[in-house]
């Protein structure tokens, strides 16, 4: 028989330090399936900001840098503007992106910084333990939205892939999830195509995807992945919000 | 005298209760006490542990470098503490999960078959107040009555569950 | 036996996603703790599978290699 | 009760009503005590706001506005709030920002450090300001030096920097609250609330004539020298009679009291001098001590920032040893004992 | 004969320090007006941060208070939340509220902070000697655009009312220009709504009003006037961008 | 040329290929010189960041990829950089940040200061980290300095502060540049370019190890002994004869030595210590000089800042004064001889 | 004469928006700086004045007083 | 010798660029020399100045608290000087916009009706060239030529702008 499936080569054997049925651990890998199958391992540089995966560079085979919390845009940035020949992305959570690096990001999109911004939407903040997120919904409770998120005192949860649409500079933007094998695949097409963005020289590139924090959801695995399904996608729908590339391979 | 213990387990196994139990119930007894909570980032499907310290007089620092007990609920806990614990130490040992030898000969040991004795009871995650019984009754830190009414005192009165913790408290310390 | 999977028993995490998506119901939760604390899952390798790797697709800890053949 | 929390609840104790903050380990437990207790409570005020940067610009609002307000952070966090801590200082506008600082630099270890001590006491952010650094070492002290914080920011007008570390943080002691939460607060003359009955103000640092800008760097001057006649505070531990002396501050000074209490056992003379202001910091009270002491043993959990002080003040008066951890690795006891040791002999003390 | 017309109230009797032709002078005397006509003076509280205007607070005859860079929206929550029964305003440059500024004032907007943002875009940093802004139009040559701004390697103008539009708590957006006697009737109208919602409570409004910066477009008083006209409100369109406020007075 | 245009061009012939900055008085000229040399430029890059923030963790980018990279700014907006400065150093990422200096706290004045000294030389981010940080004082140093920063910022691996300030930045002098722009700089070992023909490799400093973190404060540390042993310099003008000695640096230094020549004029002998490293303090010199003279006049357009260094120098060893400005006025000669001459007569030093 | 105005002349900047938008063109830049150093503008009373006030409305200097009767 | 002159006159009258053109003459004539500009928030629609400072030795400070020299293009910035100006110095006026009387008698008086003159001239913007021209003659700081190829330096060699500013500094040369 012959093996089909395994561990992607830019994927370090190493086991991962996140929670049963996180999706960080999905992410990484069909991340490091697309850097195999467009052969930029060696062209890649990661960066990871604060966040359940600040350890990302002990798993992804390529250059990494951790940057400072929120400013993951602006690093890399730095880097793609020194080293145009390198394939620079971004791994942010929704705190890093969405709350504290809301200026930076907002800006590298704008400016069409040809780089590549992986952003997990977990609707809270993982590392930290459970705190409140800009992406939290409404009547989730967190440590600091005890009584639930109300719309009134502490805002309705951000669409940053709306927002950021409306910017020029952004090539492409999605939104997926990973908690289904088909929406698996459709992330990974789409991070595929935020890379290939960013190859072919088109400018900032997002791929949102709604990712299980069964921890902080205080809930199981499973339970976690189907929320994001019955709950999670109807404040965040899922699909192409902006796509300016002229490429025919949206699906 | 000033006493140390370090609680460890795999988060989710509720060493943190139990080191803010015996907190409780030492301050109840009118003990200088400091409770240290140890996590990280790498707790996220790891280890997880804290230390108490219980004295007579002010407590210099909150950590145990060499704790006298060591309370270890997984195997990954034992193998941790098992250099750090102090020579002549007591090293409580969930047996139900922990299966290789300890390597050391000049501490003492006692086996408690914790989640064994819980599914027993018929509640699995009442493991760690066995353990915490059995280590009341060797350790003689606080007194078992102390312990059930700090209990009470964090459960804020829910009647159901401090009954079921007070059980295993007592199972735990009958068990040893 | 069209397929068959393997998995590491100590990357599993026991999250059970493998189970509640293999389309056969050929994987289980074992009931022993693997050494970092987990019950692993198992396959029941009863001829059934058909290598779909789904189960390896969903799986959060690349516990998973899948054979077809 | 954690640390943290006692923090918290002191605050509120102290009347604070306004808590600005963005979550870091390890101070998350002070947040989210406010969270659950200043959240959809009338005429009380509790933001996560989207940055560190954010927090403090709210509470310079909310001061503005007369309130007592409140933000808290850890390391990484507090150096983004300098700018800000600069404001608060030019516009003399009463705060208290908590540092439970941890290891760096960068992103650094979420451990307990005190390597801010620099940041803390000269000012990190941009010109002549300085801010009332209160160093606290037991969790009772956090909750009664931030009651006490609140008291000197409205007294001096000047933002309070309570500077703890992870540790004292997360640990839990008992802790007892001497204050009810007053009802309600006056509101502080000067504050902005809309000019009725009154010309209306402005409170602004901005300037095009420097000699302007002078005269406040002046008046802040005096104040500081004031502030550093009547606040500078610390305690001595068994110095009367010590031919070593170690200074220390908050956790480290926790931990230098255990190991004095062995090597007092073993015989060996030695005392501590605990800063308990860090900034003022008192100067008089240790070159008064240098005139009984002469060998000094500064412990840090840093590489050496608060040694600086203690030799300023000293002025050469004395012979100072260091001995520090930084990163956030929390020595023990019995390995500053050996370090006490070591420089009691090497001193020649034990003849 | 019966004088109807003479400086506002709570205007004080000061001779600006703003260039011949600048916007910002203009848009303060109609601000005070609308602070007269809503008896409003012993109430506001205004917040300039460092721009052209920091020294706003020598012609508002109101409480001000001087933010920080960029930080006006958090000063203003904090004020707001400290003291509601104040009517808090902003006054903010597009340097200030759309580069530096980007993550407070889309935070306070999402949150609807009960407070009214007046947002001068200018399209330039003026105070600082003309940099290009985030809202400098493409081709503008600037001090830090000397080619002329290129989409491709400075971005596209930001056009921040859109995006604030986006989040559900900002409740009112409209976008004027203070360049002919309709336009700036128009943008008292805006600003007069603009705090009316605050005073009804309604949440996070603002005015964006296209401002004449003759200096550092190197035109004519006439000639800027004139091109916002021409060029900048093409750029820029003026008119009503949200209104969730449910009043019927929109124009 | 302005100091700030000198600086600009400084840079580019050092190599620098990659400035990312934001608009503030009084440096506007040092981007805008920028703007025109770097933007549409072939292996350049040029960015108007949208914030002072951002335009540092911009520099850190470029330098992780092995850039020479640089930003600049004034007192505020250093202030907001002093998170992304302890990354820099914490990640020992050579990069270059000037600082032309305003007057302060808050918003402040635009006109020249030397405020900043303390947030310069300890380390205004948190933990325990330093920067090089030099203080040019004419427009020629300015350019001499600028090229000295990457040099040393490339050898230690280390961000390097420029503490310049408006009057330095905005005044025009004749200056000389010695060298040529190269066409291409090597790659720094150790840069991030992808893992082309060698295993992949990272960089950070997040630990939950705090021992590890220590391990890298410990090799920190003593890089910053060997850079302290090294690196300090200092001018000593009419030193040798001196009884009382003028120390003061940058701009203020300048001043100070038209006053001493007006000084000297009238028969008093006072000369000037001028670091020209900040950090590394020139200590030893500093200290050597004191076995000549014992009376020191410390001058700061500030309250006092280097003065604690001067102290710490002089362990006790010297009778030293102060004279300061703040908020950015600018002193003239003749009113720092007053000072001279006071301070000559009060310490009798005319006898 | 339905309406006048009066310009202050230490105000006035001579920014000229107000002889731009002024519909009867009843204004005129003088020929004198005013202590600012600016040339004030200039009000050519001649009974047309409507007291339209579009020229203060215009005037950023808020220099302009209309009256209308 | 430390020689300090000050500029000043409305944004836009030019000052800044009479005093860069001193500044690089008498840099081409070897000596020190600091050119100061000084502008704040306040300048929009207010004054501005610069400060040109030769030597023939290192200068200490570019700022002049007491100038020897002061050109005034406009009334205010004659107010704002008259009482800085050493004792001594010499005072330029622009007689074309200056009409109030000065209050001091221990400096020398210069009026140049620039404007008037630059009117005359066909090119009312070379007021500044002309003022420069007389100051030139009375201080003595450089000579006429070189200050002439400072400006071509400046102006880049645009022969057209360089003939009218030749021509205006020369018809201020001679004014005065
Ligand atoms: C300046 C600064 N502020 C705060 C933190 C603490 N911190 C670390 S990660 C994080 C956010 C985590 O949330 P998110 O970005 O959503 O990622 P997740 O952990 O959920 O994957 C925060 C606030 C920090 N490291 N630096
Ligand atoms: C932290 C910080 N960075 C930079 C500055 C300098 N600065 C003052 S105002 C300003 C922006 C001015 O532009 P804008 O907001 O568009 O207002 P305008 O002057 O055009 O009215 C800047 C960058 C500052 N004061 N503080
Ligand atoms: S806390 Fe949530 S996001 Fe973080 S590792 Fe655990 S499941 Fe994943
Ligand atoms: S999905 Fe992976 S980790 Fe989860 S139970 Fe299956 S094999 Fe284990
Ligand atoms: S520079 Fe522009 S915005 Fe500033 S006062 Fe002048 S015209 Fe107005
Ligand atoms: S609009 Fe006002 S400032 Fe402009 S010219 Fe007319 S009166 Fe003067």
């Amino acid at each position: 028989m012959k093996k089909i499936f395994s561990r992607p080569r830019s994927l370090k054997k190493a086991v991962f330090h996140y929670c049963p049925g996180c999706g960080h651990s999905i992410i990484h890998r069909i991340t490091c399936e697309v850097i195999d199958e467009l052969g930029i391992q060696d062209r890649a540089i990661g960066v990871p900001p604060p966040g359940c995966s600040v350890f990302a560079y002990y798993y992804f085979d390529v250059d990494m840098v951790e940057s400072a919390h929120g400013r993951g845009a602006a690093v890399a940035t730095g880097i793609k503007r020194a080293h145009p020949e390198s394939v620079v992305f971004t791994y942010q959570g929704d705190g890093d992106l969405a709350a504290i690096g809301t200026a930076e990001t907002l800006h590298a999109a704008n400016r069409g910084e040809n780089i590549t911004a992986i952003f997990i939407n977990n609707a809270v903040y993982g590392m930290t333990g459970g705190q409140m997120a800009p992406t939290t919904l409404l009547g989730m409770k967190t440590t600091t939205s005890p009584f639930g998120r109300e719309d009134k005192y502490e805002g309705h949860p951000i669409k940053m892939s709306e927002i950021l649409a409306q910017v020029n500079g952004a090539c492409y933007i999605e939104r997926t999830a990973v908690n289904s094998p088909a929406n698996i695949r459709k992330t990974q097409k789409a991070i595929t195509r935020a890379f290939r963005n960013q190859i072919e020289g088109l400018g900032y590139s997002l791929v949102e995807i709604l990712s299980p924090c069964p921890t902080n959801w205080k809930m199981s695995p499973v339970e976690a992945w189907q929320w994001i399904d019955d709950v999670m996608s109807k404040e965040f729908p899922l699909g192409l919000i902006k796509d300016t590339t002229g490429r025919g391979d949206a699906h | 005298m000033l006493i140390k213990t370090v609680f460890a387990g795999f988060g989710g196994q509720g060493v943190m209760s139990m080191g803010l139990n015996l907190a409780q119930a030492a301050m109840m007894e009118g003990r200088y006490v400091t409770y240290l909570p140890a996590y990280g980032a790498e707790v996220r499907g790891g280890t997880a542990n804290c230390t108490v310290s219980v004295s007579d007089e002010e407590i210099a620092s909150p950590v145990a470098s060499s704790p006298a007990f060591v309370v270890a609920l997984n195997q990954p806990s034992m193998i941790k503490f098992q250099n750090k614990i102090q020579s002549g130490g007591i090293f409580f040992l969930n047996s139900s999960l922990i299966k290789e030898p300890l390597l050391r000969g000049d501490i003492e040991i006692v086996q408690v078959p914790a989640n064994a004795a819980a599914e027993d009871m018929g509640s699995v995650k009442s493991a760690n107040m066995i353990m915490l019984g059995a280590f009341i009754k060797k350790s003689n830190l606080v007194n078992l009555q102390t312990l059930i009414d700090a209990l009470a005192v964090a459960l804020k009165g829910n009647k159901k569950l401090i009954a079921i913790n007070k059980n295993a408290l007592t199972a735990g310390y009958e068990l040893v | 036996m069209k397929g068959k999977i393997e998995i590491d028993q100590d990357l599993c995490k026991g999250c059970e996603l493998c189970i509640f998506f293999c389309p056969k119901k050929l994987i289980t939760l074992s009931d022993k703790l693997n050494a970092a604390g987990y019950p692993p899952s198992a396959f029941s390798g009863n001829g059934e599978c058909t290598g779909c790797a789904t189960c390896a697709l969903v799986c959060p800890e690349v516990a998973i290699e899948v054979y077809r053949g | 009760m954690t640390g943290n929390a006692a923090i918290a609840e002191a605050a509120i104790r102290a009347g604070c009503r306004c808590y600005f903050g963005y979550p870091i380990t390890p101070q998350n437990e002070l947040t989210e005590y406010m969270a659950a207790h200043l959240s959809r409570r009338e005429g009380c005020a509790f933001i996560q706001a989207e940055s560190e940067i954010s927090a403090v610009n709210m509470v310079y609002g909310a001061s503005v506005a007369g309130a007592r307000a409140m933000t808290s952070s850890s390391s990484p966090g507090i150096s983004l709030k300098q700018e800000g801590i600069s404001y608060l200082a030019a516009c003399q506008l009463p705060s208290v920002i908590v540092n439970m600082s941890r290891g760096g630099p960068g992103l650094g270890s979420i451990s307990a450090s005190q390597s801010d001590y620099f940041q803390s006491t000269r000012g990190g952010g941009h010109g002549d300001y300085r801010t009332i650094v209160l160093a606290p070492a037991s969790v009772q002290e956090l909750a009664d030096l931030t009651r006490r914080a609140f008291e000197l920011a409205d007294k001096y007008l000047i933002p309070v920097i309570i500077l703890g570390d992870g540790m004292l943080g997360q640990m839990m002691e008992p802790v007892e609250f001497k204050h009810e939460a007053p009802s309600a607060l006056p509101v502080r003359a000067g504050a902005l609330r809309g000019a009725k009955g009154r010309h209306s103000r402005f409170v602004r640092t901005f300037t095009s004539n420097p000699a302007e800008l002078e005269e406040v760097n002046w008046s802040l001057f005096r104040r500081y020298q004031l502030i550093q006649k009547q606040e500078a505070s610390c305690e001595n531990y068994l110095t009367e009679d010590a031919a070593l002396v170690v200074t220390a501050f908050g956790i480290a000074a926790r931990i230098a009291k255990g190991a004095i209490k062995q090597a007092r056992a073993l015989g060996l003379r030695v005392g501590m001098f605990r800063p308990v202001t860090l900034w003022p910091f008192p100067s008089e009270q240790l070159k008064e001590l240098s005139k009984r002491a002469k060998y000094f043993l500064d412990f840090e959990m840093n590489m050496g920032q608060m040694i600086d002080d203690v030799r300023l003040a000293l002025e050469g008066g004395g012979d100072v040893s260091f001995y520090g951890r930084p990163g956030g690795v929390i020595p023990n006891p019995t390995e500053v004992l050996r370090v006490i040791t070591r420089v009691y002999h090497q001193k020649g003390l034990n003849q």
